[in-house]
């Protein structure tokens, strides 16, 4: 179908299922929100599930999505700023693909977190590239050719530029959204609402759908506006084991489990066997976690961070 | 001098120092581009002890949150806590190269007598492509080090980290010496201090070589210049670093009772000590804040 | 074919024809960057008859609201009434230039031959630095002009304002003539149609010329060339502009009861009809978007 | 006082009188937000007051703001995208100043709304100049040297750079702040966000000044943190007789008897002898329209847009 036609649907539910396999395909670029927290998680197992190929991962600093996907052999390249789990550890995945070349040799083109961002941005705004004070004189510059560095036309000294990202497909975890597309994160949105607008095609998957008169009661709040938007796919608890502001916290405890699982190669696969194969999708994903602990997860936020929402 | 000898913790650890020496770096209403880890927990201490007024930021684009807990992440839901305003990633680091950010933390596996440090690859005989060890890559460190007005290292003291010369400049310190952030017009200051298990490290005026500035209690200066690979200058003012105070080492002992931060206590942390860490935290920060 | 012509209203005034034939541009689930006036209450007749889903936006940084009034300009409050998105100014004009704006909406004080638009100075004997006549500028009309997918012109018929070539291009229309909106990357496809109080005008595909498409009820073909400085084609299947139907003039007279847009009403307007309009509009158009 | 230490106050409220006075000098250049409503126009007859001269206004599309301060003669170069009244009608000081050299002759670089916006936006993100596919190819490029078309160094066709606005002060008008300076727009923000971070000094005006635990209600509202402001001024009415999103309707009736009192030059300097130098501050203009009127704007506005904050 048309881009027009889609974006302008009056309806855009599906399943995950359904919308991964109809905007991820093999050879595609990819993209995901999520900044430290809010991570896409649900999606990237359905990915695994769905087995599409020669990924290009555009990202700024993706978690399980980097880790998994490299892990799986699903990715060919990645341009990021960084790659690992944060406080839970590095990414083992990443380190035997780039240190070992298993399972095979990925592509690296290394960005920052902020110019990634602004690579978005330029995607988002329809513009060629961006400038920036970040990279020049670095090593980032040196090893990486899509970083160009010219003398400031209106007689400054050195800045670089970076060229807009504009992945095939994006894919975006929020809080809620209506069935139009309009999207609202309640918390923070990295970089979500760049990312949204950059791709071709836009998947949103939220905590939960809303009305669109829930929508209009706090409009400044939606950052992803209906005319951006491929898909609406409702994910409860889709960043899990990550946190999702005014949702549930994060559950560090699963995390190092996580961790100690998929260290090394043959873990990974178990790991993968068990929770992206041994689940036909998310909400197989939720029971076998157990709904009582994500229940105490989303209890425990509500005492830290209550939305009027 | 007695009274205030006094206040200071007599049963701390080492990480409970540096989360001590990160905090007293940080003054009152100033703006900190907080990461994850000790220097994170050190931001906290800071806004709860002599620092009330500073702002927290995040790179997921939170500003000034006041949190009852540790911030796990520098996307946890801590960070949206009391904020005062949420945004987005790009806003927060345009307003860090606008100039708005008095300082940044940075960590990284290597890092040279500019200040420069590499987060990025251990080349170990390989290279870039094909290194000895792959680490995570900038993040958003290389912006931090740009444009953060100053910004504070955290280390590993180690020989082999304290180089002439990383292997990856992943985020700039002074690059080749003096005059070269102003080539490239880097809206930062540059690194201020070093903070590693063994001392502290300040940068000179001139020369912009990180020197030895103070000796965390029972190190000697001959015993940091052993870890460090170039000819290492010292203050001819040495300092010993004071231990965190009495009040300090509470605020860090309930922020991180399960020691996520402070010891070992990550790799064995169930899900029921972690909720009571959360429900304890509550509780007991609530008040300091209130 | 009777029973369709029964629709149309009877006492309609060319004001409300020109909204009219604005609103019928719009299809439904289009986004239309809208401005003040004429085209802009076209936008709401759209809305509230055969375009239920169209998504108005604004160069504020409202989207999608569906006020129950008037917009009496691009900030208004009628622009955030029930709106589906509010942002910035930068963050519309970023999406029209991404490509998600179907129809903008143009005007100007001279238009040539291909639809490039001049709002911004007369010079008349004088220069761009000492011109005749000094107009307002190009607000976001160059933007729109490049950026949305089509643009609609409204235009007063003279022959002083229909040249072969305008004094200065605010807005581009086609430029010179085939390949050069291409050779600038302008993302947008240029004026889809020009609507006078006389006569609609479209564009030559291959020419990229203007020519004349329909006749308002009672004006010859004859008479438009009249007031068109180049030597204007003319449709073969040369159509009649269809008046209003009796729903939109009805929609058109509640919105604008006072006629601000469709008449003299606002050199005269009191603060009593004023708040009078108000509360009438609220009443009856919330009725109909319900 | 240096910028660092207003910008760390932790009380910046003062009288309008103050701010004007304490940012507003001679041969500065100053920009304000608002964009076809919420305009700026309490601060502007405070400047027209106090007479500071050889301004310079940089500005998408001011209304009273600029023909105002062109006609008073106070104003010397203008960088904007458009100077009018919108439905009220045309600026006929700036056509004055333009078309007759009265009250004296100004300098003009035109530009776009969004180009201008782009302008701020670069000017609040620290870099020296932003890329747009708006302005190559058509007069405005031809007439003003600020704009510069580069082939795009990625390949691409040509493109349009804006330089960064940088104004010496800038003065926006929102819904809230507190007295940290934290402010929130509860509409639209036009780009009063950027405009905040591109200047040196910021003034906010605020309909009304709120608790910080009332802004952290509603974080991401807050479109302008407290360390991009130097002073904090409530304002009620600031905007008059412009709309104020969920506050006021536009005073349209009032707007065309200031049009028809400022048609001539005469007329102008009659006018500004009635309501701004006849009204000694902002207060006594609120009398002199009425209380009565102005809280019926407040009245009707209820009707149709009601805030939850």
């Amino acid at each position: 179908m048309k881009e027009e036609d889609t974006k302008k649907s009056l309806d855009k539910r599906m399943t995950l299922r359904e919308a991964i396999s109809k905007y991820v395909f093999d050879g595609c670029s990819i993209a995901f929100s999520g900044m430290g927290g809010e991570q896409v998680v649900a999606p990237t197992y359905e990915i695994v599930r769905q087995g599409q190929k020669n990924l290009t991962l555009m990202g700024d600093s993706p978690c399980e999505v980097g880790d998994y996907l490299v892990g799986t052999g699903q990715i060919r390249r990645v341009e990021v700023a960084w790659l690992a789990f944060a406080v839970a550890g590095v990414s083992p995945n990443y380190r035997r693909a780039v240190e070992e070349g298993l399972p095979h040799k990925i592509e690296v083109r290394e960005f920052s977190n902020y110019t990634m961002g602004l690579r978005f941005l330029a995607g988002a705004m329809g513009l060629p590239f961006m400038v920036t004070r970040s990279l020049a004189g670095t090593s980032l510059e040196k090893y990486n050719d899509m970083i160009k560095v010219i003398e400031d036309p209106y007689g400054g000294k050195k800045v670089a530029l970076v060229p807009a990202a504009k992945p095939d497909v994006a894919i975006i975890h929020a809080n809620r959204a209506d069935i139009l597309g309009n999207t609202q994160f309640i918390g923070f949105s990295s970089n979500g609402e760049n990312i949204a607008r950059a791709a071709a095609r836009t998947i949103v998957t939220c905590e939960k759908i809303v009305s669109t008169d829930e929508i209009k009661k706090a409009p400044t709040l939606t950052s992803v506006p209906q005319y951006a938007v491929d898909a609406v796919v409702e994910v409860p608890f889709g960043s899990h084991p990550w946190n999702m502001p005014y949702a549930y916290a994060y559950d560090l405890p699963f995390h190092m489990k996580m961790m100690a699982g998929i260290d090394t190669a043959d873990g990974f696969k178990r790991w993968m066997d068990e929770w992206a194969f041994g689940c036909k999708d998310h909400e197989e994903y939720c029971e076998k976690v157990g709904w009582a602990r994500l229940k105490k997860l989303a209890q425990i936020e509500r005492k830290f961070c209550k939305s009027k929402l | 001098m007695s009274t205030t000898e006094k206040k200071y913790a007599e049963d701390y650890t080492l990480q409970e120092l540096l989360v001590a020496a990160a905090a007293r770096e940080i003054k009152d209403r100033e703006v900190v581009f907080v990461g994850v880890g000790i220097p994170c927990l050190g931001a906290l201490v800071a806004k709860l002890t002599h620092a009330p007024d500073v702002i927290l930021a995040v790179e997921s684009g939170c500003i000034g949150p006041s949190p009852y807990r540790l911030m796990l992440g520098i996307g946890d839901n801590a960070c949206v806590e009391n904020a005062i305003c949420i945004t987005s990633l790009w806003r927060a680091f345009s307003d860090q190269q606008r100039g708005y950010f008095d300082i940044g933390m940075l960590g990284g596996a290597q890092v040279d007598k500019y200040g420069n440090l590499n987060s990025t690859v251990i080349f170990g005989g390989g290279s870039y492509e094909k290194p000895k060890t792959r680490l995570p890559g900038s993040g958003g460190a290389n912006d931090i080090a740009i444009s953060a007005k100053r910004t504070l290292i955290m280390m590993n003291q180690q020989k082999r980290r304290f180089l002439e010369k990383v292997d990856y400049i992943t985020s700039p310190g002074y690059l080749d010496g003096p005059g070269c952030r102003e080539k490239y017009g880097y809206p930062g200051g540059g690194p201020a201090v070093i903070i590693s298990n063994m001392a502290i490290f300040r940068f000179d005026e001139k020369t912009k070589e990180a020197y030895l500035d103070s000796v965390h209690p029972g190190v000697t200066a001959e015993a940091v210049r052993k870890e460090v690979s170039w000819d290492l200058q010292v203050s001819p003012d040495l300092k010993t670093t004071p231990p965190p105070t009495n009040e300090e080492a509470n605020i860090i002992r309930t922020l991180d009772s399960q020691k996520v931060y402070t010891g070992g206590g990550l790799k064995n942390l169930t899900f029921e000590n972690y909720i009571k860490m959360l429900n304890s935290s509550h509780e007991k920060i609530k008040v300091m804040f209130e």
